[in-house]
């Protein structure tokens, strides 16, 4: 009911009662005052006058009336009006926090981290407390996270029905999907306030940013672990030999495009010799890659063939400077005689061999070699030659395993052979693992990194 | 179907009942729960409709009517005129606002403000608007 | 200036006049207008009662005029209220619009196919008439619709600054920029309205977009390529033989993951036979390739150590059956003496070779063969013998160029003969590509293709 | 420093010089080129800021002035009042709008509004209320 009504109801006021409302406000002469009381109010003559002056008041009072109406509806309209500010004001806010899961959802075709960046983000933004994110796998969900928890049974309903799913007011379960594939599922918990129908609906509009994003790092993860698998795949599996132990590691650089130049390879001759090459191509990515895999299939023709380990990489050099790339490549090669213990080797620009000698002694063989593989050089490669004493090892590596940006290369020279002296275990699988771990730890390492370890066990 | 009750009939005779379709307007949407920001939208259409029954209509009657619907409930407002109808329909529901910011019809306005909008004219044969804003119930949001 | 305003100006009206006036529009008894006429009229006595009815009347002469502004408050602020909204819906589709470009520049990982979809929205939006995209390579900018056009100034404007360049009003070209980089230049031209600023930052807004999706797209397609590229790496290039001329093939499937497990070797003993193996493991994708990888591997060095056709299948066979995968493969094993022309081959369910005499004739040499390698079979592989007339050629391939989803694998067979022996060209490697045009056509192909000729060049 | 003259002060002293603070602030918005959206927003501003001044403020005056800027004019609004000030200016300051969807003080719906927002009150030392609204050159947009 409005003011304006209420002045309708009631009792018809005197009419100087009436006059004095319509002129509250306003400086009136006192004998004006006088005059309306004395002539029109009760008990006076009701003259035309009266009847006109009443009128008039009639025309006030609706005045009046329609003001307060006209009032009302432009301080309404005023609320109104700040209400759809404020609205206006919200909604841009919900926009700009959208268009920020957006951006977290591209900021890394890594999906674990990029998940991360978007709860991050949420959480920030107080949107929620605690954050879990599931990836739909083949045999179920897995949180990133903590791979050893299991998704309950709101986040089981959110990943079967395809749409939210709620647990009491503090927890949320959103299905991340794209197209017709449901990705993952994020859970949402609250502490203290509880998702609204507006914060479900906001849930979705996060989830449906953050499953475009995931969608693109699952097809980036897919065509990157093809492309390592393939690599792998250019790596030889070493078959085991008798009178020889054998054991090989690879690992790709943790930063960058994880495809490397790397290579280890071994050869068996029908003759009773083994070939042990290990290589490393300048440069990492496709290019390094595909040079790697023409020169490891190279070494190990000629090796096959039956060529020693400088003319090996002598014929390798000729092959490299023959192509039209501009890459060079590092390599050692290494024959070892298993039935007498002769060992030859060869090295092009590459880091020296460890050797350790079955008492646990271990050296470099720090002894003359060519440069890298495809500069110009004409000179002959020398060749060495060396009687392993029965139990005695091999350590083949690239440059990868021993240098850091924050030491010289002597101090990780010194720090291998003590990685391989003191492994504590005579299982050259488990010593390539030791070496491996003390050497790069749970760091990232900027290069590739490649071990080949070879022990004679012939005794004499 | 369901029953649509008229819950008032205005009479529009003068400027001054702009401000009454206004109150009544407002009042009935007040009642069935709508926001201040629809509240606000509802009545602005009202005054916009009732301003075209009386300018280019010569005068006429607004209807609030009130539909309940499975999750919703939908305020209806016919606005009737018996005035010379409009020629050129779609000239007058061009929008005089998103393409030169100048003042366009109200009916465009409030067309774009209405969830639901239908336009009956002919020349010679009066014009009616029926305008309907939906308020969703709060438990089926 | 308002209605209020304009009230206030002028000469003062009469009294009775301004009564008129208040009582506008409402019924009033002809005696009280005689009275307003008759006692407050000109030359009417200026009495008490005259003075109240005036100060009355400046009462709602006042309310009048704050009627009035309220009034034209209430119509201004409903307009604005309506200006609001049209401005919120023009927000609104805005919103909409750059939403429907993240989602198509989500749609694919094909740049080129993301693009498209792209430039086609915006064209049904009616943003610009004609769209044309520019791919920043490392020689420049390049459209990928049409390879041949040239950037002009203003889409180099862009490139340089990183802000929208207009030329004139009907032509806008913004960059697409995805962090610190330029992914390149999206060019927008219309026919006849003209970009206003609003335009302009919507299609900073569409290029934002449009260039998170192309960034997506080409970190996937240089991941892509290092893979199709590491597996062309796993497969030879053929070295050029005396009195053997020598020409190969492969084509990845088009549809899928372009990695496949088919593959050619051409081995060359010392003794100077050469060895040739087209095999194709069953499947594509990752596990095909790296089982190919090692197939093609061992087959290449059983037949370097000397094993002839059927014993290098065999030993293949043993080695593929000890491995946990669950793939078998087909393969083909041609050996060639080159001092006499004696060939001897021997398959596991491949399709048959395919022989041409030196004058033209050309047959299928589909003999007694193993089943596919892998199988459980136990029995011996049949190898066979055949003397070669000089300038014979041997055409090995895999199913996918002979097998059609439209046909049968016969029909194939003939199409491939009469391909090769029609080709019309001596040149190995002509006649490689005209097999291939013939056969597989412009059209996609959905399995992978090996193709590889050997003719014995040796005169008798 | 830029000259800021004053161009107009209007006097708060009833409910009726709130509109006629709305006119005077609505004129001087059109005669610089806000838009229709701006100058309601510029409006419904001054109108919650002049009931304000009247209601705790017991009255005042309310001061335009317009300042020229670099790309840009800046329409600027100071509200005086010797009434008794704000003592818990937070309190004052909060959003009714955002938080429970009901009525608000006029005093947050105007900040939100306006480009630029100052509060200087004390206790027993009335309170002025300044807001800018800034209209961008159309040249420089
Ligand atoms: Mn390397
Ligand atoms: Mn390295
Ligand atoms: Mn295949
Ligand atoms: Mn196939």
């Amino acid at each position: 009911m409005t003011r304006g009504d209420r002045d309708r109801s009631g009792e018809q006021p005197s009419l100087p009662a009436e006059l004095e409302h319509a002129f509250r406000g306003r400086r009136l002469p006192a004998r004006v005052r006088r005059v309306i009381v004395d002539e029109l109010g009760p008990g006076a003559s009701s003259s035309d006058l009266a009847e006109a002056v009443r009128a008039l008041v009639e025309v006030t009072r609706e005045q009046d009336r329609e003001l307060r109406w006209h009032q009302s509806e432009l301080e309404q309209t005023n609320a109104g009006l700040l209400a759809l500010h404020a609205e206006i004001d919200r909604q841009r806010q919900r926009n700009a926090f959208l268009d920020a899961v957006s951006r977290a959802s591209a900021t890394s075709l890594d999906g674990v981290e990029m998940l991360d960046v978007v709860a991050t983000l949420l959480s920030s933004r107080e949107f929620a407390e605690r954050i879990q994110v599931w990836k739909a796998t083949d045999t179920g969900l897995l949180c990133l996270a903590d791979p050893a928890s299991q998704p309950d049974a709101t986040t089981q309903e959110a990943l079967r029905t395809r749409e939210p799913a709620q647990e009491g007011a503090h927890r949320l379960s959103v299905p991340l999907t794209a197209g017709p594939h449901v990705l993952g599922v994020l859970d949402l918990h609250r502490a203290d306030r509880e998702f609204g129908s507006d914060d479900v609906s906001l849930a979705r509009g996060i989830a449906d940013r953050a499953a475009v994003g995931l969608r693109n790092a699952i097809v980036y993860e897919r065509e990157h672990e093809l492309a390592e698998r393939l690599q792998h795949a250019m790596l030889p599996s070493l078959t085991p030999q008798a009178e020889l132990d054998l054991a090989a590691r690879y690992r790709s650089a943790t930063r960058g495009v994880h495809v490397g130049g790397d290579w280890y390879d071994v050869v068996s001759r029908p003759d009773g010799t083994v070939v042990l090459t290990v290589g490393d191509v300048t440069g990492h990515g496709l290019d390094a890659a595909v040079v790697m895999g023409k020169l490891q299939n190279a070494l190990h023709a000629y090796a096959l063939e039956g060529h020693g380990p400088a003319t090996s990489l002598r014929l390798v050099h000729q092959l490299l400077r023959g192509w039209t790339s501009s890459l060079f490549a590092t390599a050692v090669v290494v024959e070892v005689e298993k039935a007498t213990g002769v060992m030859r080797w060869a090295s092009a620009g590459h880091p020296p061999p460890l050797l350790e000698s079955g008492d646990g002694h271990a050296t470099y063989l720090d002894a003359e070699h060519a440069p890298m593989l495809g500069i110009n050089f004409r000179r002959e490669i020398p060749e060495h030659k060396r009687q392993l004493t029965p139990g005695s090892s091999i350590v083949l590596y690239t440059d990868g395993l021993v240098e850091r940006r924050t030491s010289d290369i002597d101090t990780g020279l010194d720090r291998l052979a003590r990685a391989f002296t003191g492994a504590g275990t005579d299982d050259l699988d488990q010593r390539a693992e030791r070496v491996l771990h003390s050497m790069l730890g749970a760091d990232d390492h900027d290069d590739d990194v490649c071990l080949l370890l070879c022990r004679w066990t012939r005794s004499a | 179907m369901t029953i649509v009750p008229t819950v008032r009939e205005v009479p529009i005779r003068t400027d001054m009942d702009i401000v009454g379709v206004r109150q009544a307007v407002r009042e009935v949407a007040v009642s069935v729960g709508f926001s201040l920001v629809d509240q606000t939208k509802v009545v602005t259409a009202a005054s916009e409709l009732a301003r075209n029954t009386l300018k280019h209509g010569g005068g006429g009657t607004a209807e609030i009517e009130l539909e309940e619907r499975a999750d919703s409930t939908a305020l209806r407002l016919v606005f009737r005129d018996e005035g010379p109808g409009i020629g050129d329909v779609e000239l007058a529901l061009r929008d005089g606002y998103s393409s030169s910011g100048g003042l366009g019809l109200g009916l465009s306005g409030a067309r774009r403000l209405a969830d639901e909008f239908d336009l009956r004219t002919a020349e010679g044969e009066g014009t009616t608007v029926t305008v309907a804003f939906v308020n969703r119930d709060p438990a089926a949001r």
